[in-house]
This record gives C-alpha cells, sequence and structure tokens, in this order.
C-alpha cells in the first residue's frame, strides 16, 4: 500500500451558523484520480479552497506529501506542487490566451529577479523557452489556435480549457479540477476526459469535482460523496451510485 | 475627568464627524469607491447655508434643508454624470475624478464667493446653563439635529423597504438585481443621501465657525480617519470612528496639547496594526 | 533597435537643452518637473501591481528631512544624503508596505493618504529634530573642481539641471527594466486577478512590497533633490496635496508607460501650473487643474500619451483598467 | 471616429490655450524703470492680507510716479510693480521668487509676505537681487543672504506688545498666551522674554499650542479659565480669534483678547465673532485714519491721506484695513530711500549703504543696524497703537505709538 500523497484530517470549516464542510477526511494516493460529487451548496468548492489555500482559517489538518500544509498560502501551496482550476471564471482577461498560460509558468523559472532584470542571456533563453512550453500547453487542450485572442472575449467552454491549461503550467503533482466540464459542448468534453486520462497516465494525481455525475461514473475509478458538508460515500462507482444515502442525498428524499 | 464643556465639545465634534463619515461609508457601501470630494461638497453646502440664512435671510431651518436637498441633488448629478459611466472601467477613473473634483470645486469657490472668511450668525443665539455646564444653544442645536439625523438615518436603513434594498444591494448588487433592485437607483439613492448628510453636517457647522473655500479638508480627513478606525463599508463602525476621534481630540486637548493631533493618528496605526480591517471591518480570510 | 532610437534621441534633446537656453526660469521649471517625474514614476510602478498610493509625497518629504537632517548636522555631502535619503525612505516604504499592503484596494490608497498626514504631523511637532514649522534648510551642493573645470552649483541651475536629467534618466531605466522584465509580468499579472496569480505560485506581498520599496527609495531621492534645490525642508514641502498631484500627474500623463506618461504629465502639470500661478486669475488654477483631470478620465483615459495612439489608431489600453476594487472574501 | 477627432481637438485647444495664455502677459515697458516685485499669498487661506495689501501698494507708487518718480544718481525712474502669488509656502515664495526674478527681471523684492524666507533668498541672492523681508529665524545677513534686509521684524515686538496690552489693562493678574504649531517656535524666545518681564511685575503667563487649522478653541479656553488668565495674546489670524471671541463669550468669560495685529477689517471681524462677543478684542495694527489719534509726523498724514483718498477714488470704497503701511508701503519707501541715498542700482554699493544708514522715509525714520537684523526700523512715528473694539467702533487703547507707552 502506497503512502497516501493528500491526508485531510477532520476538515470543519464555518460561515457564521452555517457548517459548508464537517469532520472531512480523506486520503488520496498518488497516481489516484479521484472524483467528488454532491448535490449544490454540499461543500465540494469549499474542500478545494481549503486545499488550496483561499481561506485559510478552518479546523482540521491537510498533509500533503507527509507535510502539513494547511494554513499556508496559496502561493506557497502551489510551490508544493497542487495547481487549482477554478469553477468561476478565473482569468488575466485583459491580456492573449498565450501570455495567460506564459504567465502561470512562474514556476517553472529558474533564473531570478535580477537574471531577469539585468536581461542576462540566460534569462533571455528562459524566454523563449517559456513561449515554446506554453504553446505546447495549448495544444492538447485545443486552443493553440486561438493563442492570440484576447482571453476575456473566449467563449465560456474555452475559458474552461484555457484554466486547465494554466493550471499545467505550473507542474503540479495534484491538479484539482473544479467542474471543467460544466457549460461546456459534447466535443469539448471529450477533449477534457481525454486530458484528465493522459495526466493520470503520466502520473499527475487528479481530483475533480464535477456535477455531470455521469462523467464521473465513466472517469473515474473512486468517487467521493458529500452532502451537507459531510462525506456520505467513499468508493467505487457502483458501489457508490446504489448507496442509499447517496441516492436519497440527490433526490431529496424526506428522512424519517 | 475633564470639565462638562469638553465632554459637550467632544459630542459636537464627534457629531460633525460622524455625520460627514457616515456619508461618506454609505456611499462607499453601495459604489465601492470613496468619493474624495466628499469635503469640497461639505464647504459648497456651507457656502450655501451663508448665502440663504446669512445673506438672503432665508429662515434657518427652511435654509438647511435646501442645503441638504441641494447637495444630495449635486451628489447625484456627480453620479449620474462622471461616477456611473466609469464604473465600468474599474476602481481608478472614478476615484481620480473624485479628485479632480476638489481642485474643481475648491476652483469654483474662490473665484465666485472669494477666499475671504465669512460668518453665518448663530441660528438661536444665547447660552444655556444645565448644571454646571454652560453652552451655546448653537451647539444644543448642532447636536440635537445630528442625532435626530442620526436615528433617521437607521430607521431608513433598517426598517424600511428601500433601506432593506439599499442593505441588498450593498451586500450583494448582482443578486439584488435579481430580486428587482434597481441598481441605478439605489446608486442614486445613496449618493443622495450621503451627500445631504454632507450638506447637513455643513449647515450644522457654519454658524458654529466660519465659511471659506478651504474648510473641506480637515473634515475630510477626519472622515477618513474615523472610517479607516470604524471599519470600511459599516456605518455603524463610522458612527464609533468619529465619536472616538471627536471625544479623544478634546480630551486630548485638555491634557496633551497640541500632541492630541498625532493622537488621532495613533489610533489610527493601532488599529491597523491589531485590526487591519477596522473595528467593525470584516476581517478577511 | 528601433526602439532604443526615441528615447535616445529624447535624452540627446534633453542633454543638449541648455545649449538652446540658460534662463534660470525655465531650467527651473524643467528641474522641478524633473523631480515631479521620478515620484510619479514610483506610482505608476505601484500602479502596475494594482494598488495607488496616496501618500508618495510622504517618501518625499521622508526622503528630504533625511538628506536635510544628515548633510546639515554632520555636514555629509550633498551626494550620500542623496543616497541616504533614498535608503531612509525605502526602509520606511518597507516597514509601511508590510503593515498596509495587504489591505489592498481602496484601504491602501486611504491609509497611504493618512500616513500622509502623520509624516507632517510629526514634522510638525518634533522640534527638536525637525525645528517644526520653521523648517530646515540644507544647502547646495558644494562647488565640484575637476582639473581646470569648476561646477557652481549656485551660480547657474544648470549643474542641478544635468543631476536632475541624470536621476531621471536612472530612475527610467530601473523602472522600464523592471516593468520589461518579469518582474512587470508578475506585476500586471497581480493588477489583471489577484487570486490567480496568487494560486499560480505568485507571492503577492513579496512583490508588492519590493516595487513599493524601489518607488520609495527613488521618490525619497527625489524629495531630497528637491529640497536642496529649493533650499528649504519643511512640514508642508511636500503634503496630501502633493501626493494627490502626484497621482494627477501620472493619470494625466498616461501610466500604459512607466517613463514616458510620468514625464509627459510632469513636464505639463507641474511647468504648465507654474505658468498658471503666474498668468492667470488667483482660482483659476485649482478650477483648470480640475477640468484637465476629468476631461482626461472621461475622454481621454491612456493619458496623454495615449494621444499618438488615438491619432495613429492603434489599439489602446487604458491604463486605468485593472485596479481591483476592494477585496471581500468569505471568512 | 468622430468622437475620437472631437476629443483629440478639445484636449489640443485647451493645451493650446494654457500655453497661450502667459503669453498675452504683461507688455514691455519703455520709459527708464524700477522693477520692483511683491511676494503675497493671493491664493489660499491667507490671500485676504495679499488682496488687502496689493492696492495699496500700487496705489502708492501710482502716487510716486505722478510725483516724479524716483530719483537715483541724477536719473529719475518710474516704478513698475510685479505681483507674484507666494501661497504662504516656502515652495509658493520659492517659485514666485524665480518667477519675478527670472521672468519678470525684477531687482528688487519687497513686502514679502508668507512662510519661507530662505527658500525665497536663495533665488535673490545668487541674482542680486535685493529683496526686503519680514523677519525669519533663519535670517543670516552676513553669511547665507548677503542681499537680503529685514524691514519689519515683527518677532522683536511680541514681548513689547504684550507689556502694552497688560499696559493698557491695569489689574491684569495671569496672561494666557495662544498660538499654533506654526508660529509658536518662531515666538518661545520672545514669549520666554515677556514672560520674565511680567514676573517683574508680578504677573503670570501661561502658554498654551494648538495645531493649525482647528476651528473650536473652547478646551483651550477652559484650560485658560482653569488656570485664572484674565488676558489673551495671541498671533493667530482674525478667523481664529473671531472663533477665541465667540467661543470665550459661549463659556461667558470676560477676559480680553490681544491680537498681534494682522486683523484685517474689524467689522468684519465683529461679525465673524458676533457683535458682542467682539466687544473689547484688541489690536494693535489697523488704525482707521479718521480717528488719527496717534502722534505721527505730518509727511505719514499726508501721504496716508492721499493714499486712502486715491483707494476710495479707484475702488469706491473706503481704505479700511492699514496694514500697508507697516508692511508693504514700509517696504518700499525703506527701498526708495535706501536706493536715493545710495545713488546707484549697482546691489553691491545699495547694500553697503543700507547697512548701518539712516533713512527719512514717510513712515518715519530708519536705521539699519547691521547687526542680527539691519535694524530696527521703528525709531519714530510707525503707525502702531493699540485699538480696541468698543459698541460698534474701533477706538484706540492707547494715545500713543506703541513703543512710546513703554
Amino acid at each position: 500500500m502506497a503512502m497516501p500523497i493528500l491526508e485531510l484530517r477532520k476538515l470543519t470549516k464555518r460561515f457564521g451558523n452555517l457548517m459548508a464542510l464537517r469532520e472531512f477526511d480523506l486520503d488520496i494516493n498518488q497516481g489516484e484520480l479521484i472524483g467528488v460529487i454532491g448535490p449544490n451548496g454540499s461543500g465540494k468548492t469549499t474542500l478545494f479552497n481549503l486545499i488550496s489555500g483561499y481561506y485559510r482559517h478552518f479546523e482540521g489538518e491537510i498533509i500533503y506529501g507527509g507535510k502539513r500544509i494547511s494554513g499556508l498560502r496559496p502561493d506557497q501551496i502551489a510551490r508544493k506542487g497542487i495547481a487549482r482550476v477554478f469553477q468561476s471564471y478565473m482569468l488575466y482577461e485583459d491580456t492573449s490566451v498565450l501570455e495567460n498560460t506564459t504567465r502561470c509558468c512562474y514556476l517553472r523559472c529558474e533564473t531570478n529577479s535580477w537574471q531577469s532584470f539585468f536581461n542576462t542571456s540566460r534569462y533571455r533563453k528562459e524566454e523563449v523557452n517559456q513561449r515554446a512550453e506554453a504553446e505546447e500547453l495549448l495544444q492538447p487542450v485545443g486552443l493553440a489556435e486561438l493563442r492570440d485572442s484576447l482571453a476575456g472575449k473566449l467563449p465560456y467552454g474555452y475559458c474552461r480549457l484555457l484554466g486547465v491549461a494554466m493550471a499545467l503550467a505550473t507542474n503540479p503533482t495534484l491538479l484539482l479540477l473544479d467542474e471543467p466540464m460544466a457549460g461546456i459542448s459534447h466535443d469539448e468534453k471529450g477533449l477534457v476526459i481525454n486530458l484528465i486520462k493522459k495526466l493520470r497516465d503520466q502520473g499527475i494525481t487528479v481530483m475533480l469535482v464535477e456535477h455531470d455525475v455521469k462523467a464521473v461514473v465513466d472517469i473515474c475509478p473512486r468517487l467521493v460523496v458529500l452532502d451537507f458538508g459531510r462525506k456520505i460515500a467513499d468508493g467505487r462507482p457502483e458501489e457508490v451510485t446504489t448507496d442509499r444515502k447517496v441516492i436519497e442525498a440527490y433526490l431529496g428524499v424526506e428522512q424519517g | 475627568m475633564p470639565p462638562p464643556v469638553v465632554w459637550m465639545d467632544g459630542l459636537v465634534l464627534s457629531s460633525i464627524y460622524i455625520l460627514i463619515a457616515s456619508g461618506l461609508v454609505l456611499v462607499f457601501s453601495i459604489m465601492g469607491i470613496v468619493n474624495f470630494a466628499h469635503g469640497q461638497l461639505y464647504m459648497l453646502g456651507a457656502f450655501l447655508i451663508y448665502y440663504m440664512f446669512a445673506r438672503a435671510g432665508i429662515n434657518y431651518f427652511v435654509s438647511l434643508v435646501i442645503t441638504a436637498v441641494a447637495i444630495g441633488v449635486l451628489g447625484v448629478a456627480i453620479e449620474r454624470g462622471l461616477l456611473r459611466p466609469l464604473a465600468p472601467k474599474g476602481l481608478l477613473p472614478p476615484v481620480v475624478v473624485t479628485l479632480g473634483l476638489i481642485f474643481l470645486f475648491e476652483g469654483i469657490a474662490t473665484l465666485f464667493f472669494g477666499p475671504e472668511k465669512k460668518a453665518v450668525p448663530s441660528a438661536v443665539p444665547g447660552v444655556s446653563s444645565i448644571g454646571a455646564l454652560t453652552v451655546s444653544n448653537e451647539k444644543l442645536l448642532v447636536v440635537a439635529i445630528a442625532i435626530a439625523v442620526m436615528v433617521g438615518l437607521y430607521f431608513l436603513v433598517s426598517h424600511t423597504k428601500m433601506g432593506l434594498a439599499m442593505r441588498a444591494s450593498a451586500q450583494d448588487p448582482y443578486t439584488a438585481s435579481l430580486y428587482g433592485v434597481s441598481r441605478g437607483r439605489i446608486l442614486s439613492l445613496t449618493m443622495f443621501i450621503g451627500c445631504a448628510l454632507a450638506g447637513i453636517a455643513a449647515a450644522l457647522m457654519a454658524p458654529l465657525y466660519y465659511v471659506d473655500p478651504w474648510i473641506g479638508l480637515t473634515p475630510l480627513i477626519m472622515a477618513l480617519l474615523a472610517i479607516v478606525i470604524g471599519g470600511l463599508g459599516s456605518v455603524l463602525g463610522a458612527v464609533v470612528g468619529g465619536a472616538l476621534l471627536g471625544f479623544s481630540g478634546t480630551f486630548l486637548i485638555y491634557y496633551l496639547g497640541p500632541w492630541s493631533e498625532l493622537a488621532a493618528f495613533v489610533i489610527v496605526i493601532a488599529v491597523l496594526l491589531f485590526r487591519p480591517e477596522g473595528i467593525f471591518g470584516r476581517p478577511k480570510a | 533597435m528601433k526602439k532604443v532610437i526615441p528615447p535616445a534621441v529624447g535624452l540627446v534633446l534633453a542633454l543638449c537643452f541648455p545649449l538652446v537656453t540658460t534662463d534660470p526660469f525655465i531650467l527651473s521649471l524643467l528641474i522641478e518637473a524633473g523631480v515631479w517625474a521620478i515620484a510619479v514614476m514610483g506610482f505608476v510602478a505601484i500602479l502596475r501591481t494594482g494598488e495607488f498610493s496616496l501618500g508618495q509625497a510622504a517618501f518625499m518629504a521622508i526622503g528630504g528631512y533625511a538628506s536635510a537632517l544628515v548633510t546639515i548636522n554632520l555636514g555629509i555631502p550633498f551626494w550620500f544624503g542623496l543616497v541616504f535619503a533614498g535608503i531612509m525612505a525605502a526602509l520606511v516604504a518597507l516597514a509601511l508596505g508590510v503593515v498596509v499592503l495587504r489591505l489592498g484596494g481602496i484601504y491602501f490608497a486611504i491609509v497611504t493618504l493618512v500616513f500622509g498626514e502623520i509624516v507632517r504631523i510629526v514634522a510638525l511637532n518634533w522640534q527638536g529634530l525637525t525645528r517644526g514649522a520653521t523648517g530646515l534648510t540644507p544647502s547646495a551642493p558644494g562647488t565640484i573642481h575637476i582639473g581646470s573645470i569648476t561646477i557652481d552649483f549656485i551660480a547657474s541651475k544648470v549643474p542641478f539641471y544635468y543631476v536632475i536629467v541624470l536621476l531621471v534618466l536612472v530612475a527610467a531605466v530601473v523602472f522600464w527594466r523592471a516593468d520589461r522584465s518579469r518582474l512587470g509580468r508578475i506585476f500586471r499579472s497581480i493588477a489583471s486577478n489577484e487570486t490567480l496569480a496568487e494560486h499560480m505560485g505568485i507571492h503577492l506581498m513579496k512583490y508588492k512590497v519590493i516595487i513599493f520599496v524601489i518607488a520609495g527609495f527613488f521618490t525619497g531621492i527625489a524629495g531630497a533633490f528637491f529640497c536642496h534645490f529649493t533650499l528649504f525642508m519643511g512640514p508642508t514641502t511636500f503634503d496630501v496635496w502633493d501626493s494627490i498631484m502626484i497621482l494627477i500627474m501620472g493619470i494625466v500623463g498616461g501610466t500604459s508607460s512607466v517613463v514616458l506618461g510620468p514625464i509627459i504629465g510632469a513636464l505639463v502639470l507641474s511647468a504648465g501650473g507654474a505658468y498658471l500661478t503666474s498668468a492667470l486669475m488667483v482660482g483659476m488654477k485649482p478650477l483648470v487643474y480640475g477640468i484637465i483631470v476629468i476631461v482626461v478620465v472621461v475622454l481621454l483615459p491612456g493619458g496623454l500619451v495615449d494621444l499618438g495612439r488615438y491619432i495613429s489608431r492603434a489599439p489602446r489600453i487604458s491604463s486605468l483598467q485593472g485596479v481591483k476594487r476592494h477585496k471581500k472574501r468569505g471568512n | 471616429m468622430k468622437k475620437k477627432l472631437m476629443t483629440i481637438s478639445v484636449v489640443v485647444l485647451a493645451l493650446a490655450v494654457l500655453l497661450m495664455l502667459p503669453a498675452c502677459a504683461a507688455p514691455e515697458p519703455e520709459v527708464a524703470t524700477l522693477k520692483v516685485g511683491c511676494i503675497m499669498p493671493f491664493s489660499g487661506p491667507a490671500s485676504p492680507w495679499g488682496d488687502a495689501i496689493k492696492p495699496q501698494m500700487e496705489v502708492y507708487a501710482e502716487l510716486i510716479n505722478e510725483d516724479g518718480g524716483i530719483e537715483i544718481g541724477g536719473e529719475t525712474y518710474q516704478v513698475e510693480m510685479f505681483f507674484a502669488d507666494g501661497e504662504y509656502s516656502p515652495e509658493g515664495g520659492s517659485r514666485a521668487a524665480k518667477e519675478l526674478v527670472y521672468d519678470k527681471k525684477v531687482s528688487f523684492i519687497v513686502g514679502y509676505y508668507g512662510d519661507g524666507f530662505p527658500a525665497t533668498a536663495a533665488v535673490t541672492n545668487p541674482e542680486k537681487v535685493i529683496f526686503i523681508s519680514k523677519e525669519h529665524p533663519d535670517f543670516d545677513p552676513l553669511g547665507k543672504h548677503p542681499y537680503t534686509v529685514i524691514g519689519t521684524p515683527v518677532i522683536e515686538f511680541v514681548d513689547t506688545q504684550i507689556l502694552a496690552f497688560v499696559e493698557a489693562h491695569p489689574g491684569t493678574t495671569k496672561v494666557g498666551d495662544l498660538e499654533s504649531t506654526l508660529v509658536e517656535p518662531m515666538l518661545a524666545e520672545e514669549i520666554a522674554q515677556a514672560k520674565s518681564e511680567l514676573e517683574e511685575r508680578g504677573i503670570g503667563l501661561v502658554s498654551q499650542t494648538h495645531p493649525v487649522g482647528i476651528t473650536d478653541f473652547t478646551t483651550y479656553l477652559v484650560k485658560f479659565d482653569e488656570e485664572g488668565v484674565d488676558l489673551i495674546y495671541t498671533w493667530a489670524a482674525t478667523g481664529y480669534v473671531a472663533m477665541m471671541a465667540k467661543q470665550s463669550a459661549e463659556q461667558g468669560y470676560d477676559w480680553y483678547l490681544c491680537q498681534a495685529g494682522t486683523m484685517l477689517d474689524p467689522y468684519e471681524f465683529a461679525e465673524m465673532a458676533g457683535y458682542e462677543a467682539a466687544q473689547g478684542t484688541m489690536s494693535d495694527w489697523p488704525c482707521p485714519w479718521a480717528l488719527k489719534k496717534v502722534e505721527v509726523s505730518p509727511e505719514l498724514l499726508e501721504m496716508a491721506g492721499r493714499i486712502a483718498d486715491r483707494y476710495q477714488e479707484k475702488y469706491g470704497e473706503p481704505m479700511r484695513y492699514m496694514g500697508g503701511f507697516g508692511y508693504g508701503l514700509q517696504h518700499m519707501s525703506q527701498l526708495f530711500a535706501g536706493l536715493e541715498k545710495a545713488g546707484t542700482l549697482d546691489p553691491d554699493q545699495i547694500m553697503d549703504t543700507f547697512k548701518g544708514g539712516t533713512f527719512d522715509t514717510f513712515l518715519g525714520e530708519y536705521t539699519l543696524s547691521g547687526e542680527k537684523t539691519y535694524g530696527s526700523p521703528l525709531v519714530f512715528g510707525y503707525p502702531n497703537c493699540l485699538s480696541k473694539l468698543e459698541g460698534y467702533e474701533e477706538v484706540y487703547a492707547s494715545e500713543h505709538p506703541i513703543l512710546e507707552i513703554l
């Protein structure tokens, strides 16, 4: 049994009286592709917000690669290899698709600010390489053609794809995908699914929050189901989808 | 314990800071920008009172109402004509425009009203004695009106439909608009109320002190300090911040002399260090 | 190579200007415009990260006092005073930046404005050090003898002129390089989308503080130079109005370029403002300033530097975009 | 596109107008003239003083020119005045001085009414422009500022003024002194001097300092009341003294408020403070000539009368504020007397004449001693007197110029 790469211990997040997440435990192994599903407001995005450091005040512990990361800033967490694709519109809207991706190559830089300031040959070489790498990243998401268009003017579906390319630009070992398939066309969905599979093959651990249960069931060997901030199921898709609690949660069956 | 007169003075000063700061905060909470020309609107209001009450001899209370309405309308004109069209361009353009308005209004006041100090006579002459406290009727009137206005504002915001719409729009403009709250109307309404408060403050202050084109800066800075202390976006914070500055100002003069001016800033620095979002501000995640 | 030509021509013209006239009035106007240009460059550089400071004049005041005090009390030469001023201003910027930059948005603007007032009040009340309102009277740089050449800062304004041209050049190169290098990309990322930038591994505070400190350094030097030029340093030499003027010069000049915009803004408003004072009716100056600001913001959001782009119909980048609203975050 | 064109043309036009306006300024004169500059505040809160004194100086220059001008070394010169806005700040002063010296090419600057003597002198000295200023702690005639003259040593007055006020109010036991942080350091030495002089007479003195720009003095007044003060001396400007008077009356305090001489218009003052509250307030510069109770030289009375008449003629209202006689006009008369005596326009020779020289002006005889300042000009006939508001009139508290009391 491999050591889990990400361990979540009793994560609890309150907003006033509302418990967005309560005593959430989860272990994720290296290279795993795990889907997180649940009805609206069940705490899926909150979970990602805790892991990526967007919320820094909560109860519980997050351990990544054997080290505690809870309480760190988002940039420190990103530096440790966790990249996140946002659910909402998160782009550098005022610039081109390629520039968006290049900006996210920050963590790949080997030269420091001084070298960049004095425009040394190493820095210049790195700039050229990075541009090439950024263009390469746009290929699999099908945005290579659109690299010079303004990111703010992209159709919604393309924004999600660009978001994935940008997250990959940080060279992640764990990728948090927040509803990458929401609002995109059927063809693009195929693109995303292929991409996710490819990532898994490359050994990148992927956590996928998704509304589209069918897509998740198809690609994820393991599913976690959230309801009212609680984990109600964890296991293989066929187990989870037949679980009574899960069905109740989705259908909203009245209890008692 | 300072003598009662000093308490009274703190109350007068607090009233004015609170009126100006809460107007500023109200506008900020809805529009997300600080109207840096707020102090100059106050200055224009003081000139209005001077021309209506001191020169034309119109009844003081009538002048006060007209001043409040006129400054409120001017505020709405600024909001509709300048701030609203600039709002989509980000935070800076509207802020820069309000900074530009400072120069514009001071220039207009200097050119048309003249630079010399102007006096507004007392609306209710005479002095009252309450126990050991001797205080001019004017100051009593100032405090009474200020309290009445703030209570009115409280009821308006918390007990009326209009207030509900304003609060909703402040918290989440998008959702509020889905529920049929017209953002444009709310913006204008807020700007009207906020600027009218500056007009009322001016009308209250003018008979106590004097009027010239440069009286706007000090109240603006004190109001900014008050909202930094109280927390940006919180009217209650503005009230507490204004009162803190008003009373600490007069008390520290009594005990410390000129360093009292710095004391106000020390309070601000302390708040910033220990609670950067202000006493009633929303803390960050 | 092409890109080097216009700035090089500008520099040569600036260097040759004293051949055209050594009229002290015109030179003084240009020297003061140069001082403001440096301060405005600092302001615009900070604006690149999406934050706007309303307290830049406070750094000029700190630089001015630092230099005035060490040159007067310790007899240190002007040149070291200038560097010391920069370092002091940078240190204060560091301390202030660490505390208030995390607030961001309009909050940062208000707090820096308040900071300017604090500096003024301390300068006014700390009479043992600053002599209060009486102010300090730093002296001009000493006469320099290089072989048979004598450079006298009192007899003529030309040496001052060349010093400020040099300072503007150094500041311009630093700010231009910072903007062109990876730092500039990082700043633009932060300004454009702070949350995204942070999640992509950029330490926001680090870079915001870096640019705030660099800007503080040069702004402090500009303030020190100014006080040795006018030979006076008092609590109101650099006050809230000057901070606002720095902002206005930046906006009117145009913030799409870190160097050209500030220089144009400073030349037009500082030198132009001096003309306004001498030529127009009293009260007209603030009125005209107000109108210029509003006209530029409403009709020419890119500032004067954008006029060329208007004419050539090239795509226009509004320099004012990208400044965030006050951040609201859930708990 | 149309909108763009409009925008461009509006901006370009506005810029063009801005640049052209200065070009339309004053035309070059043809006769032999003395170009005299004057730096006063014409904008900002101190501008009322500049606005009040400027027309008096213009009228005086006009009268001199009508009388044939100034004779220097056998040649006569017409006087041409140039005014620049010093904004009452060091930076403004420096800017205004540059404008006058470099642009308007004046040879002299008189009547400096501002706050930045060193910044201004730094502009005038290298150009050898003679600069007649009011007193400043940084004045150093032998070192830094060799072309500078102190025409009005105002600060030296503080102790004598306080004593004069006390003299005018027998029975004073304790004096309160309320100054802003702006002037307090400048006056500190003189106030200390006054304190020891008062103590010799068994009178106490308590000092308080207030920040600049405040309008409510009640707390300071309460402190004075607790100290048992019965006369308050202040350097504050008219508006602030009016506030002090008003707030004193509100608290029922009946002390005398004594202002150090910058009351512009007693009627305006009374209106600001309220007529009741203003009663008994004293100041020491304004003296409406109609009262004529001071013994002054007939020459002064004659010139003052001419100036006042011409002022009335020109502006259609009486000249109420006489501060110019202690200020700009005084500096002008000092300059012209010095020039006539020197008989040359060479700045070095003029300064040699100024140092330690004695000059007869219409305001009286001046001796410039060449020590700390170039002398205390108040040898005789300075129109300085204590006046007091009584009823709706301003009357004298003393029959004589201030120094004769002491």
